[in-house]
C-alpha cells in the first residue's frame, strides 16, 4: 500500500507538471497533454487510480485466461513444465470424445437452465408474498435471504444431512406422508436434482432481493391504474406488473447462472472429495478433478476454456444488453 | 507452492535441509495410530532425525495424492510420502529417485515377498520401500445373521454359491444380505476385482490387469455384479461409504461384505464383536488360494530435501522393527516374510499365513499394483457413467475392455 | 348518471401513535358532466380525496355516492371509474393500443374487435391514431399524456379523476394541454374530478372550484367568484397571482387603523362589516392604481422599492412612505409607465376594491364591488 | 400495491369504525393465506439450518435415534461435537481471518480507487466503456478458467525466498499460502468491488465534484477530501459483501493451500473434509462444524443485513 | 479585472456517429461587474456555454478571454471563476463552514486564521452567520442556496457563474431569492453570467440578456430591449407571456395581405420594410385593444373562442371572424372586461405597437414605437 501511495504522489506532479507543460504547449510537444487529448483531459492525472487495479485485474483475470488457452493448446500434464512449441486442439477433441465431459457438460447445461428457472420463479414468489405490504417485513426478509451468506461448504454440509437417507428430514417428511424412502444423494439420475434444490435453498433470496428492487421500482400508479382499470389481483400481477420485471429477470438470471457455473464448492463438500455424486458431474468439479487428481493439466484447461465459453455465452449478451441500455 | 519447504533445502527457516518430511494419510481411526507407533519406533531407533510426519485427511488418499503432486510438480518436495508401488508408480515418472542401496545393504531382496521386490521398482531402480501388505479378496460376515439365515460362509467356493447365499439371506432374514458402500466407485471397482478373480480365475484376471482382457470373462463378471448389486445390496448403498456400510455388519443389519481386510479394523475396535464368534471371514468365494495383494509403501521422490535422512527412514520401513509396530496397528501384515507374529491378533495371524502360503498373489486393480493410476481413473469413470445402478453390463464391459486394452 | 356527492368524507391516516386528518368533513355535489377542480397547496387532501373517490383509499366516515349509489365499499375494479394519474401510469411493456385495451379487456366482455374499433375511435378523438404501435418510451410527454387520457375515455367511464395531469408538462405544452382537455370535456361531457395545485389552471379549466385549505374544504364556486368574491382570506390569498395583498387593521369608528395608514369606510362598507373591530383588508395588486400628483381619501404616498418589468406590465413593490425597510406591498402597473426604484408616488387603493376579512376567522365580511 | 390490503382493510374498519385496523384486518381470509405462505417460506429457509443446530448438539443415538428436526433431549445432549468441532476449526478460523480482512480492505480500497478513476474523471467514454467491460466481465468469470495458471503462476513466484524472514521468526512456512491467498482473493474481488464502488459514484452528483473542481482541488485531493468522505456507506457495503464472499470461498484455499493439514488451512478447508473421515460420517460433528465455520459470516449478515442485501442486489 | 469575453465559441459533441453543435459561434462581451442573464428554451445550449466558461467542457473552437487573457487550456481549478450549481453542490459530510472554507484551503495559500475570518465575512454577508456549524442536511432549500452563494462569494473571484441557481426553490422562495441576488450583485460587483431557461427571471434581473437558441445567439441587450425591440421573430415570441400573436403577411403595395385580413400600413413603416415582401407581422396580446363598436383601419371584427380568467385579467382565444375554427389568437383584457366564449367583439390592432419581421430569416425590420 505504502508504495502505492508513493507513485501516487509522483504521478500527481506529473500531473502537476503536466500543467506547466500544457502552458507551454504552443512551444513543444508534451506526451501527457497529448495522451489528454486523445483520451480525455483527466485520462493521464485519473490513471493513478485507476490503473492499478485494472492491471491486476488485467494479468489475474485476462492475462490467466489467455495463458490457459495457450496451456489447453499443449499436451500439459504429471510434472514438469508445459511445451508450449507444440500447440494443437488436441484436448479439444478428446473432450469431444470423453463420454465423461459430454456428461459434464449436459449436467452442467441442466443445472444451469434447472436451477436458474425454479430459483426466478421462487424468488419472484417470494419477493411478492413480502411486497404483499406485510408486517414484520424485514424480519421475513432478512431469513429468506440468510442462507446466502453461508459458504457453499456450509450449505453443503447441511443439505448433506437433509438428504440423508435413513435420517434426513426430507425422507423422514415423505416416509411420514406414506411414501419410500428416496436415494437423493446416491441415486444418480436424482442428484442434479437434488442438487438443485438445495441451490435453490440458498439463492432464492437473492432472487427475492432482485425482484423487490424490480416490484419496488415499479410506480405505484401502475398497480392503481390496473385496479382502476378493473383488474383483479393475479391479472394486475400477471399482465402488468411481472411483465415489467424483464430486466430484473435478466440480471438475476446472469448471476444465477454464474452461481450454477461455481457450484464446484458445493459438490465438493458434499462428499468431502474431488469426485462428486455419480450423476452430479459438472464443467467445474470435472476441471479442478483432471487438473489437481489427475494432473492432466492440458486437459484441465481445455475444460476450463469450455467452461469460459459457456459464461462468455450467457454474459457477453448481457453486457451486451448493458451497454445498449447505457449502463457501462 | 502450496505449503511446504523451501525447494532447495537450503533457505527453510528451521534449518529445514535435514528436516526429514513424510506425508502420509493416515489421519483417523486405526491408521493413525498405526502411524504413532510408526513414529515411536523410528524414534527409538533414530532419535538424532529431525522429523516431521504430516498426516494428509480428506478423501481417501486424494488429498494427499494431490499434495504431494503439487509439491512435486513445483520442484519442493517431501522427504518421502505413502503411496503405492506398481503401475501406481508410473505417473510419477521422472521424480522419483532410487533406494536401490538400501535395498541392497538392508538385503531387503532376501527377506521381502517376491512380488514385493519386483513391484517397487520402476525403470529398473528401486523406488521405495514396502510397510505392510492389506489382502483385498476377503469377505466378511455377521456370524448371527448368517447363522439365522442358515447359511455356511465357508461352503461358499463360487460366485454363484455367493449368489444363492445371498438369495437365501433375502428370504430368510430381514438383513441386507450383502451391504455395499458405493458413494465412490472405487469399492464397485475393487468388487469387480475378487468377483472376476473369482469367478474367472487367475488367468484371465491376470491377463485383463496386463491389457489382453476376454470379453466374455469381463462380461460374464458384470453379469454377475449386476445381479449381486442389483438385488442385494442395501438401499442406501450409493449414497454411504465403507464406514457405514461396515456398519451394518457391526450391528446386525447385514449379512456379508466384501472389503479389503482393512474392514476387520472396525470389527476390533467396536465393542463385544470379537473374531469368529460375531464375525468371521471368508476368502471371497471361488478365490481360494490366492491372496489378493497390497501394498502400503513410502517412495523416494528425487531432488531429496533431505537425502541421508530420508536413506535413514527407507531402511527403518523395511525393518521388522517398523512392519511390526505398525500393521498390528493398522490391521495389515508386514511384507517382510521373517516377522514374528506373535504381537499380532488371531485374525493377522492367520492372514499372514494364508500370505506366506497362497498360491498365486495377484496384484490389486484398485489399489496401484495392477494397473497405472489412469487406467484406474478409466475404469472408476466407467463404474461411475455405467455401472451404478442401472448396471448397463453391456457399456460397462466396453467400458472396461477399452480401458485396460493396449 | 354521473352525479357525484362526497358527503361529510374524511380520511384519517395512521401516523406512528397518532393521527393525520388528511381530509376532513368534505362535502361536495357535482352534476352529471360537470368539471370540478380541486384546488389548494401542497398536502392539503386533494389527492387524497380523488383517490377516496377512485377507491384506492378506504374512507374513514362520511359516504361517497355516485348516481345516488353508495359506493363506500365496492372496490376500484367494480366502480365504473378512470383516473388519469399525474405520472400517467403508462403500462410501459404495452404499445398504446395494448395500454387503451387492457381496462377494457379487463372490465368488460366484449370481443376482441369491438374493443379494437373502441380504442380505435378513441385514439382517433386523441389524435393518436398513427401512435397506436407504439411503446409509451417512445413518446414525447404531450403524447403520453394523450395516451393516458386515452385510456381514460376509451373505457367510457361514468366519472373521469385526474391528479395533477399535466403537471409533468412543459409550460407550452401544458397550456396546450388545457385547452384541449377543457374541449374534450365538453364534448365527452363526463363529470370530471380534477386536482391541482396550480391556480391558474384552476381558474382557467373548471366548471367550479373546490378550494381546500388543510383537508377542509374552504369554497366551491365558479372560478370569478372565487377571485372576487372569496369566501375567506385562505381563498382571497390563494387564487390571483400577484396575491392579494392584505393589511391587519383595527376598525375605529368609520376608519380602519393600520400600522401606518389610515383608511376610512362609507357607510355600506361599514355595514358589512357589523361590529366586527379585529380586521384585514385585502387589495388586489391590479386594483391599485398610480394617483400621479391628485391626493384623495384613500390615496397614499409610497416609495418604489424595486421594479420588476414584465414586459406587457410591471411588478411593483411599494412601501408606505413611513413603513419600515423591506415592508413592501405588491402594485401591477401597465408595462410602459416609468417608475423606478426609489421614486415617490402616490398610490390610489379604491375603496370599491378593497375586500375586509374577519382578522381572527379571516372569514369574508365584505367583498369588493363587481360593476357589470 | 398496498391497495388490496387498504380496500379489504377497509371493509373491516367500516364494520367496526372504532377497531384498530392493523389487528383486525389480520383475521380476513386473503391476509391469513397470505402469512400461512409466508410462514410456510420460512420454515422452508430455517429447517435445514434448525436440524443442523440441534443435530450438533445431539450424541451417536441421538442422530440416529431421534428425528433430526426435534431437539435432543437429556440423554442425547452433548456438547462434545462443539468441543470437537472447535478444536479442529480452531485454527482455521485464525488461519481464515488472516487472509480475508487484508483481502476485504485492499479489495475494497483499490474496488474505490478504479471506480472513482472511471467515474468521476473526464476521460472520454468512448475508452471507459471497454475498461469498464472487462470490469464488469471479471465478475462473471468461473474461476476454473484461471486455475491453472493461477497455480502455474504462484509456482514460479518465489514467495518462500521473499517470506524468508518470517519463517526466520519461527513462523510456518505454509503461511506462504495466506499471502497468495490475499494477493488472489484481491484480484478476483476487484471487479465486483469496482462495479460496486461505480454504481455508487455515478449517482455521487457530478455538480459536486465539479464544484470541487472549480473550487481548486486536484483529481487526488476530490478523492481524498471529497469523494472518500462520502463513500462510508458504500465501504460498509462492500466490505461485508466481500468479506463474506472471501471467507466463504473454497476454491482458491483448496489450490492454494491444498490440504485441511497444513498449518495455514482456512476453515472452508478444513470443514469440508471434518467428519467424513474414515471414522465415517459424523453428522453431528459436521453440523457443529458448519455452524463454527459460518459464525462469522452469520453474524454480520445479522448485524448489517441490509447492507449485504444491497451488496448482493448489485 | 473581470472583463470576460467570448469570441466565436463553439462546441460540438460527438453523438454517436455524428456531432451536435450545441454552442455555435457565440460573440459576448462582458463588461466588468456586469451582470449577464442567458437565456433560451431548453437544449439551447445555455448551461455549456457556462460550462466552456468554467472549464468544465473544452471548447471546440473560439476563445474566451478573461481580462484579456486566453483561458481556453487553463484547467478550471486554475481559472479564478466561482461557479453556483442548480443543485448547489454543497459537500454533504462539511459543515457549511468547511464547504465555504473548502475552496480557499485548495487553491489559496492562506493562513488558517484568515481563511476563517474570510468565510465568517462572507456569512456575515449572506445572513448565514450562524449557520456555520449545520451540515447541508441541516438547512432549509433557501437557506442551502445562501451557503451555496457564500461558497463563491468567500472566494472573491473574477467571475461568477450560475446555472438555474434558483430552480429547485419554490415560487415564493425563488422570488425572494432573486431580489436578494440582484441587491448582493450590486453590492459585490462582480461579472456575473447567470443561466436560466425562465424568461421571467431573465426580464427581471439581468443589467443585459443574452437570448440562445439552438446554440446560436439571438440578441444581446437590455430586457426591455429585448421585450419592445426584439432583433427577431424568436426573440419576440420568447420573450413575454402570453406570447406575441404573429400572422404571416404578403406585402402588396401599402398594404399587407394576410390570410383572412389586409392592414395597411404607413409610410414610416413601409420604409422600415423596405423590398422585403414575405413578412410577419406580430402584437402583444396586451396591445390588443377592444374597439367597442368603432371601426377603422386597423379594426377587425373577432370571435371569442375561449375566455381564461385570471381574475386581474383575462386571456381571451380570438378568431378573425373569417377564419377557421381553432385558428386563434391571444389577447389580454382587464379582469373585469366581461367577454365570453361565442360573442364577436371588434377589435384594433394599432399600428404602432406592431412588429414587422422578415417571413424568411425572422429578422426583425420594424418595431412598435415606443412613447417615453
Ligand atoms: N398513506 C398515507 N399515510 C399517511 N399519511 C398520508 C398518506 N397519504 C397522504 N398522507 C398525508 O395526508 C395529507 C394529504 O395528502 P395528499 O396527498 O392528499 O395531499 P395533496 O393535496 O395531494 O398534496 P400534493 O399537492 O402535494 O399532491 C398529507 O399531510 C399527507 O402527508
Ligand atoms: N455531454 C454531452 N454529450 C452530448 N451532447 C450534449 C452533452 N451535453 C449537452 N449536450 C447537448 O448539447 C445541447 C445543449 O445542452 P445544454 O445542456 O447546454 O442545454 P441547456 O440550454 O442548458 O438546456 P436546459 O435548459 O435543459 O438545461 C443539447 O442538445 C444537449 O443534448
Ligand atoms: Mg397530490
Ligand atoms: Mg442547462
Amino acid at each position: 500500500m505504502t508504495r502505492n501511495t508513493d507513485t501516487g504522489d509522483d504521478s500527481g506532479d506529473a500531473v502537476a507538471d503536466g500543467g506547466v507543460a500544457e502552458g507551454g504547449q504552443r512551444s513543444g510537444f508534451s506526451p501527457i497533454a497529448a495522451l489528454n487529448e486523445r483520451f480525455g483531459s483527466d485520462f493521464v492525472e485519473s490513471s493513478q487510480f485507476w490503473l492499478p487495479p485494472f492491471l491486476l485485474v488485467g494479468l489475474f483475470v485476462y492475462g490467466a485466461i489467455i495463458w490457459n488457452l495457450l496451456i489447453s493448446l499443449t499436451d500439459f500434464r504429471g510434472f514438469g513444465t508445459p511445451d508450449y512449441g507444440d500447440l494443437d486442439l488436441q484436448m479439444y477433441s478428446r473432450a469431444l470424445a470423453d463420454s465423461g465431459f459430454i456428461d459434464a457438460a449436459i449436467n452442467t447445461f441442466i443445472l444451469l437452465v434447472g436451477f436458474t428457472l425454479v430459483t426466478l420463479a421462487l424468488g419472484l414468489g417470494l419477493a411478492i408474498l413480502i411486497d404483499r405490504n406485510i408486517r414484520f417485513e424485514n424480519t421475513f426478509r432478512t431469513i429468506y435471504l440468510l442462507p446466502m451468506s453461508l459458504s457453499f461448504v456450509v450449505t453443503a454440509q447441511f443439505w448433506a444431512w437433509m438428504f440423508n437417507f435413513n435420517n434426513g428430514v426430507i425422507n423422514i417428511v415423505i416416509t411420514s406422508l406414506g411414501l419410500g424412502r428416496v436415494d437423493w444423494i446416491g441415486n444418480p439420475d436424482i442428484v442434479l436434482w437434488a442438487v438443485m434444490f438445495a441451490l435453490m435453498w440458498q439463492f432464492a433470496g437473492y432472487a427475492m432481493v432482485v425482484f423487490l428492487a424490480g416490484l419496488r421500482a415499479i410506480p405505484n400508479e401502475h398497480y392503481e391504474a390496473a385496479k382502476v382499470d378493473g383488474a383483479s389481483t393475479v391479472r394486475m400481477y400477471w399482465r402488468v406488473i411481472i411483465p415489467q420485471l424483464k430486466g430484473s429477470t435478466i440480471s438475476a438470471s446472469v448471476v444465477l447462472m454464474v452461481f450454477a457455473l461455481k457450484a464446484f464448492d458445493f459438490l465438493y463438500s458434499l462428499v468431502g472429495g474431488y469426485r462428486p455424486p455419480n450423476g452430479a458431474d459438472i464443467l467445474a468439479t470435472k476441471m479442478v478433478r483432471e487438473a489437481y487428481a489427475n494432473l492432466n493439466w492440458a486437459y484441465a484447461s481445455a475444460v476450463a476454456i469450455t467452461l469460459f465459453l459457456m459464461t462468455l455465452g450467457i454474459v457477453g449478451p448481457y453486457l451486451y444488453y448493458q451497454y445498449n441500455r447505457g449502463n457501462l | 507452492s502450496g505449503g511446504g519447504d523451501g525447494s532447495d533445502g537450503s533457505d527453510g527457516g528451521d534449518g529445514g535441509g535435514n528436516t526429514l518430511e513424510v506425508l502420509h494419510a493416515w489421519t483417523g481411526g486405526d491408521g493413525a495410530r498405526a502411524a504413532e507407533a510408526l513414529v515411536s519406533a523410528f524414534d527409538e531407533e533414530y532419535p538424532d532425525v529431525d522429523h516431521e510426519f504430516n498426516p494428509i485427511g480428506g478423501g481417501g488418499n486424494q488429498n494427499l495424492d494431490a499434495v504431494v503432486a503439487n509439491r512435486l510438480q513445483n520442484s519442493d518436495p517431501p522427504s518421502s510420502f505413502a503411496n503405492w508401488p506398481g503401475p501406481n508408480l508410473q505417473r510419477y515418472e521422472g521424480v522419483l529417485g532410487e533406494v536401490g542401496d538400501v535395498w541392497e545393504s538392508e538385503g531387503f531382496e532376501d527377506v521381502m515377498v517376491e512380488e514385493a521386490v519386483d513391484l517397487h521398482q520402476y525403470d529398473g531402480a528401486y523406488r521405495g520401500v514396502p510397510l505392510g501388505s492389506h489382502r483385498l479378496n476377503c469377505l466378511f460376515y455377521n456370524t448371527s445373521v448368517v447363522e439365522e439365515a442358515g447359511v455356511d460362509p465357508d461352503s461358499l467356493t463360487s460366485v454363484s454359491a455367493l449368489i444363492d447365499a445371498l438369495e437365501t439371506v433375502q428370504s430368510e432374514t430381514d438383513a441386507i444380505p450383502m451391504t455395499h458402500g458405493a458413494s465412490g466407485t472405487w469399492t464397485t471397482t475393487q468388487l469387480f476385482a475378487s468377483t472376476m478373480l473369482g469367478q474367472e480365475g487367475y488367468d484371465a484376471y491376470m491377463s485383463f490387469i496386463d491389457g489382453s482382457p476376454d470379453e466374455a470373462a469381463v462380461r460374464a463378471t458384470f453379469e454377475s455384479l449386476a445381479e449381486i448389486l442389483g438385488n442385494y445390496i442395501n438401499d442406501d448403498a450409493s449414497s454411504i461409504g465403507l464406514t457405514e456400510s461396515n456398519q451394518n455388519i457391526i450391528e446386525g443389519n447385514a449379512a456379508f461384505i466384501h472389503q479389503g481386510n482393512w474392514a476387520a479394523g472396525a470389527y476390533r475396535n467396536a465393542e463385544d464383536f470379537a473374531y469368529d464368534e460375531d464375525w468371521g471371514f471368508k476368502t471371497y468365494p471361488g478365490s481360494e488360494g490366492m491372496y489378493m495383494l497390497h501394498f502400503d509403501s513410502f517412495l523416494y521422490p528425487s531432488d531429496n530435501p533431505s537425502p541421508d535422512a530420508t536413506e535413514q527412514f527407507m531402511a527403518f520401513v523395511g525393518s521388522e522393527a517398523a512392519q511390526v509396530a505398525f500393521n498390528q496397528y493398522k490391521g495389515s501384515i508386514p511384507t517382510r516374510t521373517d516377522v514374528d507374529m506373535s504381537q499380532f491378533g488371531p485374525y493377522l495371524q492367520e492372514t499372514q499365513e494364508d500370505f506366506a502360503s497362497a498360491d498365486e498373489r495377484p496384484p490389486n486393480l484398485q489399489h496401484g499394483l495392477g494397473v497405472p493410476s489412469e487406467t484406474m481413473t478409466t475404469l472408476n469413470d466407467v463404474i461411475s457413467s455405467e455401472f451404478s445402478g442401472p448396471y448397463n453390463v453391456d457399456a460397462a464391459t466396453e467400458g472396461f475392455v477399452d480401458a485396460v486394452s493396449n | 348518471m354521473g352525479t357525484l356527492e362526497l358527503d361529510g368524507v374524511t380520511k384519517v391516516f395512521p401516523d406512528g401513535d397518532g393521527e393525520i386528518v388528511a381530509v376532513d368533513g368534505v362535502d361536495i355535489e357535482m352534476r352529471d358532466g360537470e368539471f370540478l377542480v380541486v384546488v389548494g397547496p401542497s398536502g392539503c387532501g386533494k389527492s387524497t380525496t380523488l383517490r377516496m373517490v377512485a377507491g384506492l383509499e378506504t374512507i374513514s366516515s362520511g359516504e361517497i355516492r355516485l348516481a345516488g349509489q353508495r359506493i363506500n365499499d365496492v372496490k376500484p375494479q367494480h366502480r365504473d371509474i378512470a383516473m388519469v394519474f399525474q405520472s400517467y401510469a403508462l403500462y410501459p411493456h404495452m404499445t398504446v393500443e395494448g395500454n387503451m385495451a387492457f381496462g377494457l379487456e379487463e372490465s368488460t366482455d366484449l370481443s376482441d374487435g369491438e374493443i379494437e374499433t373502441r380504442v380505435a375511435d378513441a385514439a382517433e378523438t386523441m389524435g393518436i391514431a398513427e401512435l397506436l404501435d407504439r411503446k409509451p418510451a417512445d413518446l414525447s410527454g404531450g403524447q403520453r399524456q394523450r395516451v393516458a387520457l386515452g385510456r381514460a375515455i376509451v373505457r367510457d367511464p361514468e366519472v373521469f379523476l385526474m391528479d395533477e395531469p399535466l403537471s409533468n408538462l412543459d409550460a407550452k405544452l401544458r397550456s396546450e394541454m388545457r385547452t384541449e382537455l377543457q374541449r374534450l370535456q365538453d364534448e365527452l361531457d363526463v363529470t370530471t374530478m380534477y386536482v391541482t395545485h396550480d391556480q391558474t389552471e384552476a381558474m382557467t379549466m373548471g366548471d367550479r372550484i373546490a378550494i381546500l385549505n388543510a383537508g377542509e374544504l374552504q369554497q366551491v364556486a365558479t372560478p370569478l367568484e372565487c377571485y372576487h368574491e372569496p369566501a375567506n382570506r385562505f381563498v382571497a390569498g390563494f387564487i390571483g397571482d400577484p396575491s392579494m395583498n392584505f393589511f391587519p387593521v383595527e376598525r375605529d369608528g368609520e376608519t380602519l387603523v393600520g400600522d401606518v395608514f389610515d383608511y376610512s369606510l362609507s357607510a355600506s362598507t361599514l355595514d358589512d362589516v357589523g361590529d366586527v373591530t379585529d380586521l384585514t383588508l385585502g387589495i388586489r395588486p391590479e386594483d391599485i392604481a398610480l394617483a400621479g400628483d391628485s391626493t384623495g381619501d384613500h390615496t397614499f404616498s409610497t416609495v418604489v422599492e424595486v421594479v420588476e418589468p414584465m414586459g406587457d406590465e410591471n411588478t411593483v413593490y411599494l412601501r408606505f412612505a413611513d413603513a419600515p425597510e423591506g415592508e413592501t406591498f405588491i402594485a401591477t402597473v401597465g408595462g410602459l409607465q416609468q417608475v423606478s426604484a426609489g421614486d415617490e408616488i402616490t398610490v390610489e387603493i379604491p375603496e370599491e376594491t378593497v375586500h375586509l376579512f374577519d382578522g381572527t376567522s379571516g372569514e369574508a365580511v365584505h367583498n369588493r364591488e363587481i360593476d357589470e | 400495491m398496498s391497495n388490496d390490503a387498504r380496500t379489504d382493510g377497509g371493509t373491516v374498519t367500516e364494520a367496526d369504525p372504532g377497531a384498530s385496523a392493523g389487528l383486525l384486518a389480520g383475521i380476513d381470509g386473503y391476509r391469513v393465506l397470505l402469512y400461512l405462505g409466508l410462514l410456510g417460506m420460512l420454515t422452508f429457509f430455517l429447517i435445514p439450518i434448525e436440524s443442523g443446530l440441534v443435530t450438533s448438539f445431539k450424541n451417536p443415538s441421538g442422530v440416529s435415534g431421534s428425528l433430526p428436526f426435534a431437539p435432543p433431549t437429556g440423554g442425547t445432549f452433548t456438547f462434545e461435537k462443539w468441543r470437537a468441532a472447535f478444536d479442529a476449526l480452531g485454527r482455521g478460523l485464525i488461519n481464515s481471518a488472516l487472509y480475508a480482512i487484508p483481502a476485504t480492505v485492499i479489495s475494497a480500497l483499490l474496488g474505490s480507487f478504479a471506480a472513482y478513476g472511471i467515474t468521476q474523471s473526464d476521460w472520454k467514454q468512448k475508452y471507459k466503456a471497454p475498461v469498464l467491460a472487462l470490469f464488469v466481465a471479471g465478475i462473471f468469470i468461473p474461476y476454473q478458467a484461471v486455475l491453472v495458471p493461477l497455480s502455474q503462476f504462484w509456482s514460479m513466484v518465489p514467495l518462500q525466498e521473499w517470506l524468508g524472514f518470517l519463517w526466520a521468526l519461527g513462523i510456518n512456512n505454509d503461511y506462504a499460502g495466506v499471502v497468495e491467498l490475499v494477493v488472489t482473493h484481491v484480484a478476483y474481488g476487484l471487479p465486483i468491488c469496482t462495479v460496486l464502488f461505480r454504481s455508487y459514484y455515478k449517482n455521487m452528483s457530478e455538480e459536486m465534484i465539479e464544484a470541487a473542481r472549480l473550487d481548486g482541488a486536484s483529481i487526488r485531493r476530490i478523492y481524498r477530501r471529497i469523494v472518500l468522505p462520502l463513500s462510508g456507506p458504500m465501504f460498509a457495503v462492500v466490505l461485508i459483501y466481500q468479506f463474506t464472499q472471501i471467507w466463504n470461498d473454497l476454491l482458491f484455499t483448496l489450490v492454494l493451500v491444498q490440504t485441511e493439514s497444513s498449518a495455514a488451512a482456512p476453515i472452508v478447508l478444513i470443514l469440508a473434509g471434518l467428519g467424513t473421515s474414515l471414522e465415517g460420517q459424523d453428522f453431528a460433528l459436521r453440523m457443529a462444524g458448519a455452524f463454527i465455520a459460518a459464525l462469522p459470516t452469520l453474524a454480520v449478515y445479522i448485524a448489517f443485513g441490509e447492507e449485504f442485501a444491497e451488496g448482493v442486489a448489485t
